[in-house]
């Protein structure tokens, strides 16, 4: 296999141990258990706690996106697998003396699954924790049925606007308020390019031809809208933007701000040539872009291919979005 | 009755042990080709951690058992799979036959409701239904193991033929079709051991 | 090919218009060329100002890292290719009324070349640049001929160490002074661990096999310590380690910066491995770290693989490193 | 003279345009890929400026091709390979022979210069020494132009046997032996194309 790990077994618990020795001004440990990453130096008890627990094989997120402006903590899963609800709970618990908590979940079932259990046994705690759960991609399930829609890379939108939010002390019930406004107003659409290696099976994760794309693929491979073949960035953005403007209605003179994220192995000139061909097909219905993140920030292993997330913002999303924040692996 | 219950994590530990590679492959193909590993360490777990608490009751033992499983598995299938090892802690020794039925009705409600699964979605709960059904006709159990062995395996295989609702493979372009759901292999393993330990 | 561009000659323009509308707060095109960007904001001429002239298709090296405290300019050629010193020429008359200018070089040879005929027509222009040639890769030259050396991943510490300081207001003679500490300071040694494929000729930039990697390799391709069967990530640290521990003598109680670079498509997960392995390494010599970057910053398209860099630094070094900086595509 | 060039310039333009992507693909051997793509785009180039300047004295347009030459390919080449379209424009009508022999000299001596390389390290530079060591024996061109293009031709193939020790080759495992320079081969071309067009 063609990636630099030690044993397979540990490739989760080595990689979190690089990632606090790497960034020991600003994240550590839990005392209570090595899968729980906090903040070096936590916030005070008046502060709503965000956090997520998630599987790993996706980095930087979440747990590169720890720190002042964003995330309390992560609860780091072994990799593509969800945590158990156990131990999302020990995270919780970490904050159980504060104003209040809030678990994000990305909608894929073995989160949602974890994260409920979690969340019935701490309030059954005394701990004051509710659960945000946090959708995006149009090709998972049709208009109409938005909440049965899984998270993508637009979720990005909520961890970033939430957690700026949180900082400046706003209670759990405004962030929540706000974080179901955002994820309302979001879209994502992915494009699969080619496969990587999964550092369990060392196969690859899934199969595409020479020539194919897929769009609307899930970070495992799932399905979306289909293949095609390959062909220009300004066709496949178009093929895209109009799937995701049939989904969700823009007018004239929205600040949307765009998000391209790169899978793993697509390049910042290929997403930047892609960010371009956004940006001008935006112009065209003289809709305006705010503050674009343009990287990799969810990936798949060493998967070819991209997303495009849009959120039709407004002034207080915007004035969030753009606030500065510590964490290791996130740049506004 | 914690003889037999060893025997049965023994065992299952070591049949998954043979095969954990041939359900990565099958879940490689309907899924993120992990199954057997997080099967397998699940097993393990639960292997060791019944070890470490024989001196307990059986539902105590069981129920660390299952929260251990979970831990160690995450995912679905941590949550899900977990849930049989904890109802069958409430097996009762005087009436092994009774309790079996409500440990399995408990284990299909609560498949049920975690899951939001349903019967013919592709996924253990089709393995657990109709050996639900099975016991539910009033039969004596030790003398229809062959029966039931039969229901395990055909019940399992009836996967294969059936588009998934849960799970990653609900989201491929043909929804697994024509795949067996590596998640009903592992469980129709796991349930022949359990009545084997009990029985043989 | 699997790329998602649109018309093969004008990948680089298009990239950097995706990138200068992406972050249009914080950079432009020069008006007389666009290969030049610049700043959004000009810093007053008694900056003595850094700038860059490289191939493109190793971002976001450079032209992601312009901005306060970074860089003032890149000039940016086709793939894999120097610009011409008539265009890096431009782009130091950008700043032909500032009280200095440094032209950065990266040891390769097209680079060199072209630095030099520029800085010979911009010295005829009675402009006051000199140049600074960076090397580091100990794999592309002995010990003994360090400045025959081609300049490698740990040039970031240039960048960045002279751009915190240039923005103090520092002049040019104590820009270069510093400059030349850095480098005789810095070591680095990279792995490939496969190969990308060039936008430009459609095929694997170089050829590996299946279980190989290769010890001292350019980015391109070109060759050094050779090859050998991939290990775990502790035996290929060890050996590299050793390696850069032969070059350079570093003694008990020395703090050093590490960068562990990626090359394209090795994932953050492994990269956050290799920096734990290399941590482990460092302590058992009793050698501390100080704020380790860890990520791709130097790239050569999707290929795989990583390198270590190390400066053995002082306090004026480490204060300079962790200065903030605003680039778009630089976090410390 | 300027119709000569101006020939000179479009059967290059032309002949490298028929095997750019035999260049590429020996660059792709030894180098990055590109060498065919590079040099094709600056004869382009040269053939458009050309035009655009025709009105101009031949030193002049020269000097105008040279420079665009050098901005359009960048890297190495241009700066090296343009060297001799900018002394080619000090050619003398009234006494060619002699004027070739001072251009030639010339872009061998800034080709050394600029390029820090030297005979026998696999370029650009092993096609034009060879060929300026014949001039230098104050042959007549026009009665010898088979001679010098077997010489242009034998010195650009020579450059298999040799061991790079400039250029992106230098740094490969077999630095690059029993492949021919890339470099040598389009100058080769180039060069063949220059005499033919003075003198046929
Ligand atoms: N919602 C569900 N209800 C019942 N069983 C499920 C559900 N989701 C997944 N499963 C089972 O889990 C199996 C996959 O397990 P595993 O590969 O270990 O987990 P993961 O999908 O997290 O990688 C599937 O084959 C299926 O039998
Ligand atoms: N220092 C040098 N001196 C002379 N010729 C050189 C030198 N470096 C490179 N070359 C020539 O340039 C050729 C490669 O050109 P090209 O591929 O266009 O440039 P690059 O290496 O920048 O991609 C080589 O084959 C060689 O003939
Ligand atoms: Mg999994
Ligand atoms: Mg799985
Ligand atoms: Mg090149
Ligand atoms: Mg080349």
């Amino acid at each position: 296999m063609k990636k630099i790990i030690n044993k397979k077994n540990e490739i989760v618990d080595d990689m979190l141990m690089g990632y606090v020795k790497a960034h020991s001004d600003r994240v550590k440990f839990s005392s209570k258990n090595n899968r729980i990453i906090l903040r070096k130096i936590k916030k005070n008890e008046n502060k709503t706690s965000l956090l997520i627990g998630n599987g790993s094989g996706h980095e930087p997120i979440a747990v590169g996106w720890i720190g002042e402006g964003l995330l309390d903590a992560n609860v780091v899963g072994d990799i593509f697998a969800a945590p158990s609800g156990d131990l999302i709970l020990e995270g919780i618990k970490e904050f159980k003396n504060n104003k209040g908590v809030i678990l994000l979940i990305s909608n894929h079932a073995g989160d949602v699954m974890n994260g409920e259990l979690a969340i019935e046994l701490a309030q059954n705690s005394k701990i004051n924790v509710s659960s945000l759960i946090m959708y995006d991609d149009i090709a998972s399930a049709p208009k109409g049925n938005e909440d049965q829609r899984r998270g993508g890379a637009g979720t990005t939108f909520v961890y970033k606007i939430l957690g700026a939010l949180s900082e400046k002390g706003a209670d759990k019930d405004e962030l929540l308020t706000l974080g179901e406004d955002v994820i309302n107003n979001t879209r994502t659409l992915s494009v699969a390019v080619s496969s990587g290696i999964s550092p369990i099976t060392e196969k690859k994760i899934f199969e595409l031809d020479e020539d194919e794309i897929f769009i609307g693929m899930g970070v495992h491979g799932e399905s979306g809208y289909g293949r095609q073949k390959i062909s220009s960035s300004k066709n496949i953005i178009k093929f895209m933007m109009d799937k995701i403007f049939d989904d969700y209605s823009y007018n004239k003179n929205d600040i949307v701000i765009p998000f391209v994220n790169g899978s793993g192995s697509t390049t910042l000139m290929e997403l930047l040539i892609i960010y371009k061909d956004i940006e001008e097909y935006l112009t065209k219905y003289n809709i305006n872009s705010f503050k674009p993140l343009v990287n990799e920030y969810i990936t798949t292993q060493d998967s070819a291919g991209f997303s495009i997330s849009l959120l039709k913002s407004n002034d207080i999303m915007r004035e969030l979005w753009k606030e500065p924040c510590s964490a290791p692996y996130f740049h506004i | 009755m914690i003889k037999n219950y060893d025997n049965w994590i023994k065992k299952s530990c070591q049949n998954i042990n043979n095969i954990y590679h041939e359900l990565d492959d099958l879940d490689q193909k309907i899924g993120d080709g992990d199954h057997g590993t997080t099967i397998l360490k699940g097993l393990k777990e639960a292997e060791k951690i019944f070890k470490e608490n024989i001196e307990n009751s059986l539902d105590v033992i069981m129920s660390i058992v299952a929260k251990q499983m979970r831990l160690v598995m995450g995912g679905s299938s941590g949550i899900l799979m977990s849930i049989f090892f904890y109802e069958s802690g409430k097996i009762n020794p005087y009436n092994i036959s009774l309790s079996i039925v409500t440990i399995f009705q408990n284990t299909v409600n609560k498949i049920k409701k975690t899951g939001k699964v349903n019967v013919g979605d592709k996924s253990i709960l089709d393995v657990y239904v109709p050996l639900l059904d099975y016991l539910n006709t009033d039969i004596e159990i030790d003398k229809n193991l062959d029966s039931i062995n039969k229901i395990i395996k055909s019940s399992s295989e009836s996967t294969i033929n059936m588009e998934a609702k849960v799970g990653r493979a609900k989201f491929l372009e043909k929804k697994g079709l024509g795949i067996i759901d590596p998640g009903a292999y592992s469980t129709s393993i796991i349930l022949k051991e359990f009545f084997n330990s009990l029985y043989k």
